[in-house]
């Protein structure tokens, strides 16, 4: 047992190129912690996590004998996974490791006080000394993992996740809340740089993956629970009914009265409350719209009135891992924003988006029964909100992100506009355009070329939409300060208004609570980090794929899906998972079976008592179920005898740890 | 290596290098002698006091960028170490080997 | 000894969980935002493994204000949010039956990306001390009152 | 006699094709990365810190790098150039050179004692010229692997270095080594490269030594740097005012480049960020036309800089000169107001954008309009060439940033892992029809 | 505040204007342009104007005549927008806008009337040659006696008042728009025009803001075409009775050497900027109207005319002299009417003014800072 060999701890103080070492002197700190008792090395270095930092660590347990290591460095979110990594190679126990903050917590929180963080950096070490002394060589728990996926989303990401992972061999179940997939893809048209057609696009993935039989799709249908962890996840998934069958929906859909405004067109029309939103949609049978029909009877063929009924059913799935694509939703203004609400013509860019597949046909574009002439797109609609000039939303929040879409899908459509409209006159009112991607450069140039008229504006001065004086020659005037004429007051009299609405991450709270992962300050779902790991979750086992993670454009979409199927494969392929072994552990020799520990616990089957025999004598004990514990150590709380703990992260390191920062450090008073 | 048939000798090997670059090698030759010359001139310069690259480049004649790169090339090989600053220069002294 | 002249600003420890006061932590340090350098963060799973006593030890080894930085009910812990409430009812009592002033224990819920209810959090507590003072003239000061009062 | 049989080759060791690697290597495919520098890390491991997060790049590289080093799962071939693709019914045939070191990699520990006794100095290709390193070398101290390497265009075989070398890994008998990969699947990682300084005359055509690009700017900031520091390279005055020129090398018809290459406008903005904590005193402004900080986390970066007191000033740079003391003069008109201003910097730096670093016709494919790797379905496929079996990620494929080169490893290596299952599976039916 | 109209960029084009909706004003035509000043932040002042729809702003600006054309803007132009030409073809609107009859305005933007007008100006000649000539003597050359000298210079003097009337009421009309703003007058003091009106004569006569541009060679080409053209504008208008004679006098006379030099002069010139344009080796060079086509072609073909009337006659070429000398004056009547006071000749006036325009306001204001400085240092 190490326990008994004599500590042998190394300590390195990490310059993280400097991160650190411009504030903290690590030297200093390097210094003291080697004066403490069991400190047999203490090092600095430019960067440890390199290739050369870590080979160093290796030496140093390998000739050293060092069996405790220290590390003071970036956060241990970063990489704590990579030192441990390190003594594994070295042959020693990834467990007798301790991982200090010394950049995010230090260097970049006092660089005004570089004394102060010098002086908190060598207590930070010494607590991580203090508690490395405790460590004990720990075993990750080894499970069974289930090679199937839950897809949560039948957008494009989900499908596309859903799809690349299943070609991998894994069994997926996809979970659409809306009666068919295919999500907000299906309500473009033609999408750029390439000009196909958004839904012949998805109707060729949507047959990959209804075709493909490792994915089983559920629509009409959420996840009402989850249960367990990383490679055993218990999804409850409850289905509602599609009130039609084969026979009788044709017949239903023609019978049906009630209507309702449709969500497809961005209610521009109305459609019966038992619908099929487009022409091919999949599954391509009609449905019920459960929210919006309340049990009003439908005679069929002049029949007997019937009432349809919904009977959910609810199916348990076990999964490995979950990929979160939920999508997004686009902002909808508020109230009299640029006149939206208030004046009839002003309209979302969806809503336009809309109106032309509609009237495609039509020569002129018309709005409300009136010509067209001339039409003005405002940018950066409930995007790059700024605080203090913009009102915040009702919730507290300002959309101080861009959209990143916006500008390029507002000059596609502009473009698709000068094909079937040529007279029309357009102005485009923006900040910057953002045309970054690729091809996206050329939809500028071409607005351009096709006469769109760019006026630019400033955030902190929005243009001001009004309805023109009655004799006017157009129904609305655009007041604005224009950045391009020397700041000048422009007006633009316009017959409609299209707003170039942002992205929103959808209303998921009660998903998010179930999973447990987190979200940014955009309120979109949070990776664990954009570089290191850019589609996973903190939660292990739970990944993100498309908008649900931020705005993105379709392609990025299927990029990151694929990205979080390659995630998911990587984690379930070869059947098993590893758990980190921090949970509760029983010291056998204190415990002497009072059951404190059973009745705080919350988690189903993580600890009992049992009775065992030992020599002739029946002693009661405690025992953890690994698998089942949380690690949150309630019973480490209430155990009398103190004899249980949460392994790693024990009640006596703790102890020590604040005995190290309350004491004070012998050669400190050089760094004042 | 397989595909050899025998191990050459040391000069062979030496000769084939030099015919295969036998134009660089000129250059390189005539380079090592030039930056031996500079080493000497930038290094005398700043043996007694700390200077500064324009300081340096006007004593020894050199354009400033030029200087700067062998003062920072002797910096990285340990030849030379920044002295603090002269308004918003760095002052580079040779360091003495022991 | 400890030399109180070596450490002139009473020390504040902040017990955060990690998926919530601790990322919050890093979150502020990504944002580069200052704060005083009295104050060490350490991370916890769960507040809830902690017994009252084991704050009341801290505050007589010489640590002079405690924040607790959970994720209250956004936790992965069924038990964090009610657990630590209970806890800390505990400890107060503790610590009034010590002489502690309660002040020095806060509770607050930090998000992973909380970083201006971090900075918060942090400062006041620094402010408090700031008036209250050291901990250890706190209790050096009872324990003077209870030796001199009647028994 | 190196030749090898993998399922898929990858092929450039930036980031990119780091993360492909990784994520083929972790799904359980044999893989092999060639790079022709002799150490991969790509552009990236040259960066000082990353936006929007300021990490530092090096602790976001060096882990990638040290992770592909020691997976079980890939073959690492450093110094190797991939010399043609021969496709057959198994999937490719890849001729590649193995470049001689001139040093044993099996022997060689990266001590350094070579460089150090080495007498030639040459330009550093990691510093952009603007440091040195020696004839023999290891590349940059964070290389992967960490051996050295002997740049025989600059040795003249004075033999100090196989003295030096305690374990006699110099081996000058070294020659080209050709050999031959075998893959099912290729993805093409071959990122990027800076647009030229000079590709602009009225931006003084690389004459002018304080006008500099961004990548030596990242030099300069990195703690490895060249000076160590932030000097400027005309005569090492640490600079008080630095200007930075957005779209130099992009969205600019003279010079036949109409796109946008994305990220300069995030690392000119992280790049006065950083300076302004380097150079408390500086002055910082960056002429734009447009800013475009349009990803996770970006837009708020920009307002924090603006609030931080870099200057954004709108308007295209139409031209730099400089005065006696080599400080460039920037002429620019203020759009807003209509003014027309020269003002002098101690430093400028070009926001150059990005070129395909290879042509994309020596691995069979047409180049794109723009002259990176042509993708045909963006909106089904992002990944996908037109040519079966190759795949591309990265700047390979256009101009990114790297967390969007990262996430299209990700979908690169899932395209790639779906397409060589099914590859294996018909061969794997078809070996079955044979042997019934 | 003003109202956008976009019709305008649709009417500049029919002036001539290529590329000018590609501008996505970055400014770096203003920026490169050695000419453009804070006053006058042109091209892309112009452009802005034009794309908003700002007629009446930029009517009453100069800055379309402060150009020289030198095309650094359009060569260094990000977008290829042609901010030149933009210029150009707001030179031409300008002097329609000037030009109170609206016939400049058919002529710029209509092919037919461009040619029509020509055809015209030539019947006009030929009728009033056919009419008015005198008795043909042929046995020798007796030009004066064909067409009396005293009846050329009288219809010259008719034909130069004329134009100086359409002339100096287009220049009125550009004087008003300039220093009128929203019906009121906005006049720098008469003192400063005055002291300053050395200035017109002195750009006039040296093009000097021309020098400024890249590339000497073109202005001092232009500067020689100007000169060969100011002297036998003078020569013809003013002392037609000394220039147009009967008499051979010795080669070192003035009378011969000047009309040589100047015919010469508009040649070199003229060629100059025709071969050029067959080139389109400048940038300034790569778009052409016909007013840009007919007008070194008429200066070619009226100094080449000019010089065969005085070769033929000291030839002894009594009939070819007539014709030739019918045909000069069908060339010159092209010429003026057709590009005259409407046309791209009137920049000859126009671009001067707007130089000594631009002079005397930053004079004026340079005095009333002085006065203001004066007035607050009292204080």
């Amino acid at each position: 047992m190490p326990d008994n060999d004599k500590l042998k701890i190394a300590v390195y103080t990490c310059y993280c190129g400097g991160n650190i070492s411009d504030v903290v002197d690590c030297e200093k700190v390097a210094k003291a912690m080697g004066s403490q008792p069991d400190v047999v090395v203490s090092r600095t270095d430019m960067s440890l996590c390199s290739d050369a930092g870590q080979s160093q660590i290796e030496q140093d347990i390998r000739e050293l004998g060092v069996n405790r290591v220290v590390i003071g460095s970036c956060a241990p979110t970063l990489h704590e996974v990579t030192f441990r990594n390190a003594l594994i190679r070295a042959g020693l126990n990834p467990y007798l490791y301790q991982h200090v903050g010394l950049r995010e917590q230090d260097s970049w929180v006092h660089s005004n006080d570089h004394a102060g963080a010098t002086r908190k950096a060598m207590h930070l070490m010494k607590a991580g000394i203090a508690k490395a002394r405790l460590l004990h060589p720990l075993e990750p728990i080894r499970l069974q993992a289930e090679k199937q996926a839950l897809v949560i989303g039948g957008g494009v990401a989900g499908l596309r996740a859903a799809l690349d992972i299943a070609q991998q061999g894994l069994r997926v179940v996809l979970v659409e809340k809306s009666p068919f997939v295919g999500g907000r893809m299906a309500q473009l048209e033609a999408v750029f740089p390439t000009h196909e057609n958004a839904r012949d696009l998805l109707r060729g993935l949507i047959k990959k993956v209804v075709n493909h039989p490792g994915i089983k799709i559920y629509t009409q249908a959420e996840v009402m629970g989850v249960a367990g962890y990383v490679g055993n996840y218990c999804a409850q998934v409850i289905q509602h009914s599609r009130g039609v069958t084969e026979e009788n929906a044709e017949a239903l859909l023609s019978a049906c009265q009630q209507e309702v405004p449709d969500e497809f067109n961005y209610g521009l029309t109305r459609r019966k409350t038992i619908y099929r939103p487009y022409p091919g949609c999949y599954p391509p049978l009609p449905a019920v719209d459960w929210d919006n029909y309340q049990g009003e009877p439908i005679s069929l063929n002049g029949g007997e009135p019937i009432v349809l009924e919904d009977v959910p059913t609810s199916v348990d799935v076990n999964v490995g891992a979950i990929v979160v694509a939920t999508g997004f939703d686009p902002y909808e203004p508020r109230q009299g924003e640029y006149g939206y609400g208030e004046l009839k013509e002003v309209v979302t860019l969806p809503q336009l988006i809309r109106h032309l597949a509609l009237s495609k046909a039509n020569h002129a574009l018309e709005w409300n029964g009136h010509p067209v002439r001339d039409v003005a797109f405002i940018h950066c609609v409930g995007s790059r909100e700024i605080e203090g000039v913009d009102e915040p939303h009702e919730d507290g929040r300002i959309n101080n992100y861009c959209s990143r879409v916006c500008c390029t899908a507002t000059l596609h459509t502009t473009e698709e506009l000068r094909q079937h409209f040529p007279g029309l006159n357009i102005y485009d009112l923006y900040q910057d355009i953002r045309t970054y991607g690729r091809g996206h450069e050329d939809y500028y140039r071409d607005a351009l070329l096709g006469g769109v008229r760019f006026v630019r504006y400033h955030g902190e001065e929005h243009p001001q939409v009004t309805a023109a004086s009655a004799g006017d020659t157009h129904p609305v005037l655009i007041r604005v300060k224009d950045s391009l004429t020397y700041n000048e007051e422009l007006e633009i009299p316009v017959d409609l208004v299209v707003l170039a609405v942002g992205m929103q991450p959808r209303q998921i709270d009660k998903l998010v609570n179930m999973l447990k992962v987190s979200r940014g300050t955009d309120r979109f779902l949070l990776e664990v980090h954009p570089k290191l790991r850019p589609v996973e979750t903190a939660v292990n086992g739970v990944v993100l794929a498309g908008t649900a993670q931020g705005p993105m454009n379709i392609q990025e979409s299927l990029s990151a899906a694929s990205a979080a199927a390659a995630k998911v494969v990587a984690l379930l392929g070869r059947g098993r998972v590893e758990l980190q072994p921090f949970v509760a552990a029983v010291d056998a020799e204190k415990c002497n079976g009072t059951g404190a520990c059973v009745e705080i616990c919350e988690y189903e089957g993580a600890i009992a008592v049992q009775t065992f025999t030992e020599n002739g004598k029946e002693v009661k004990r405690a025992v953890v179920t690994p698998a089942n514990c949380s690690g949150c150590g309630a019973c480490v709380a209430v155990c009398p005898n103190h004899a249980i703990n949460v392994q790693g992260w024990t009640l006596s390191q703790y102890e020590a740890m604040v005995d190290a920062i309350a004491s004070d450090i012998p050669n400190m008073a050089e760094v004042a | 290596m397989a595909t050899q048939q025998a191990t050459p000798s040391r000069g062979e090997i030496l000769k084939r290098l030099r015919e295969q670059h036998a134009e660089t090698f000129a250059r390189t030759q005539a380079l090592l002698k030039e930056q031996k010359r500079i080493e000497q001139v930038i290094c005398s310069a700043i043996r007694e006091t700390a200077k500064t690259v324009p300081q340096i480049a006007e004593e020894v004649g050199m354009p400033a960028p030029e200087v700067l790169w062998y003062v920072a090339s002797f910096k990285k090989y340990g030849m030379l170490v920044e002295k603090g600053m002269c308004g918003d220069y760095p002052l580079y002294q040779k360091v003495e080997k022991k | 000894m400890p030399d109180i002249a070596q450490s002139p600003q009473p020390k504040i420890l902040v017990l955060a969980t990690l998926a919530g006061g601790y990322a919050g932590a890093d979150s502020t340090g990504q944002s580069h935002l200052d704060y005083p350098a009295n104050t060490y963060v350490l991370p916890v799973m769960c507040p809830v493994m902690f017994p009252p006593e084991f704050f009341v030890r801290a505050f007589e080894r010489g640590i002079d204000g405690i924040i607790i930085m959970y994720s209250g009910t956004d936790s992965p812990y069924k038990v964090e949010a009610d657990g630590t409430a209970k806890l800390i009812n505990r400890t107060y009592q503790l610590m009034k039956e010590r002489g502690i002033d309660i002040r020095r224990l806060r509770l607050a819920a930090i998000c992973t990306v909380c970083v201006k209810p971090f900075l918060k959090e942090v400062n006041q507590m620094a402010e408090l001390l700031k008036g209250i003072g050291f901990v250890k003239n706190e209790l050096a000061s009872r324990n003077a009152s209870a030796q001199g009062a009647p028994a | 006699m190196k030749d090898l049989k993998v399922d898929a080759l990858v092929v450039g060791g930036g980031i990119a094709g780091m993360q492909a690697a990784l994520d083929l290597g972790d799904q359980g495919f044999q893989v092999a990365l060639v790079e022709r520098e002799p150490s991969i890390g790509g552009k990236m491991i040259t960066l000082s810190k990353v936006f929007p997060t300021l990490d530092c790049c090096s602790c976001i590289t060096t882990p990638k790098m040290s992770a592909v080093a020691h997976h079980p799962n890939i073959k690492l071939l450093t110094y190797c150039e991939v010399e043609s693709i021969q496709e057959n019914e198994k999937g490719f045939a890849v001729a590649t050179v193995q470049k001689p070191r001139y040093v044993d990699e099996a022997t060689c520990t990266g001590c350094r004692l070579c460089e150090y006794a080495c007498p030639i100095t040459v330009p550093s290709s990691f510093d952009r010229g603007l440091g040195s390193y020696r004839a023999i070398r290891v590349p940059f101290s964070t290389a992967v692997p960490q051996i050295a390497v002997l740049d025989m265009d600059n040795c003249i075989l004075c033999g100090k270095c196989e003295k030096a070398c305690p374990v006699d890994a110099v081996v000058l008998s070294q020659q080209p080594e050709p050999f031959t990969i075998h893959a099912t699947a290729i993805i093409l990682a071959t990122g990027f490269e800076l647009n030229e300084l000079g590709a602009k005359k009225e931006y003084g055509a690389a004459k002018l030594p304080n006008v500099i690009d961004p990548l030596m700017m990242e030099r300069f900031l990195s703690p490895t740097g060249p000076y160590g520091r932030v000097l400027r390279p005309g005569d090492g005055m640490e600079p008080t005012t630095i200007a930075y020129v957005q779209c130099a090398g992009s969205r600019d018809k003279t010079l036949g480049i109409e796109y946008c290459s994305r990220v300069c406008c995030m690392y000119a903005i992280k790049q006065a960020m950083l300076i302004s904590g380097a150079l408390p005193m500086a002055e910082i402004t960056i002429y734009y036309m447009d800013i475009r900080t349009f990803g996770k986390g970006y837009e708020q970066f920009y307002q924090n800089a603006k609030a931080m007191g870099v200057e954004f000033v709108r308007g295209k740079v139409a031209s730099i000169h400089e005065d006696e003391k080599h400080n460039p003069i920037v002429k620019m008109e203020l759009t807003e107001e209509g003014r027309i201003i020269e003002r002098t910097h101690d430093l400028v730096v070009l926001s150059l954008g990005m070129i395909p670093a290879v042509s994309s016709s020596g691995f069979g494919l047409v180049p794109a309009s723009d002259g990176f790797i042509s993708v045909p379905a963006p909106n089904a496929s992002p990944t996908v060439t037109e040519r079966p079996g190759i795949f591309v990620t990265g700047t390979a494929g256009g101009p990114m940033d790297i967390v969007d080169s990262i996430v299209t490893a990700g979908s690169a290596a899932s395209e790639a892992s779906a397409y060589i299952r099914s590859k294996t599976m018909i061969a794997e039916s078809q070996s079955e029809v044979a042997y019934a | 505040m003003s109202r956008v109209d976009p019709t305008f960029l649709h009417e500049i084009k029919e002036y001539g204007a290529v590329g000018i909706e590609q501008c996505f004003n970055c400014g770096n035509c203003t920026a490169i342009c050695p000419l453009a000043s804070d006053d006058y932040p042109f091209p892309r002042n112009v452009i802005r104007r034009i794309q908003i729809g700002q007629r009446d702003v930029l009517r009453t600006q100069l800055d379309p005549w402060l150009c020289y054309y030198c095309g650094e803007c359009s060569a260094t132009c990000p977008k290829g927008a042609e901010p030149g030409e933009t210029m150009m073809a707001a030179r031409r609107w300008m002097t329609a806008r000037y030009d109170w009859t609206g016939l400049s305005h058919k002529l710029y933007t209509s092919t037919t009337w461009a040619i029509g007008a020509l055809i015209v100006g030539a019947l006009i000649v030929l009728g009033l040659a056919w009419l008015l000539h005198g008795p043909l003597v042929t046995d020798q050359v007796q030009l004066n006696t064909f067409a009396p000298v005293e009846m050329i210079h009288l219809g010259d003097l008719i034909l130069a008042g004329i134009l100086s009337f359409f002339l100096l009421s287009g220049l009125f009309r550009m004087f008003v728009f300039h220093f009128r703003e929203g019906g009121k007058w906005k006049l720098p003091p008469l003192s400063v025009f005055v002291t300053e009106a050395w200035q017109l004569v002195y750009h006039t006569l040296t093009q000097q803001r021309f020098s400024k541009c890249e590339g000497r060679r073109r202005w001092i080409s232009h500067l020689i075409l100007v000169f060969g053209y100011g002297s036998m504008f003078v020569l013809i208008v003013l002392f037609l009775t000394w220039f147009q004679t009967d008499n051979i006098y010795p080669i070192y006379h003035p009378q011969r050497w000047v009309g040589y030099l100047a015919a010469l002069a508009i040649i070199y010139g003229a060629s100059d900027a025709l071969l050029s344009r067959i080139q389109k080796k400048h940038e300034m060079h790569h778009y052409s109207q016909l007013s840009d086509w007919l007008f070194p072609i008429l200066l070619i073909l009226l100094a080449v005319s000019g010089l065969l009337i005085s070769a033929f006659r000291y030839m002894g070429l009594p009939l070819a002299t007539y014709y030739i000398y019918v045909a000069h004056l069908v060339v010159m009547m092209m010429l003026y009417i057709c590009i005259g006071p409407m046309g791209k000749w009137a920049h000859l006036l126009y671009r001067p003014f707007a130089v000594y325009f631009q002079v005397v306001k930053e004079k004026a204001r340079e005095q009333s800072n002085v006065t203001a400085g004066a007035l607050s240092s009292a204080d």
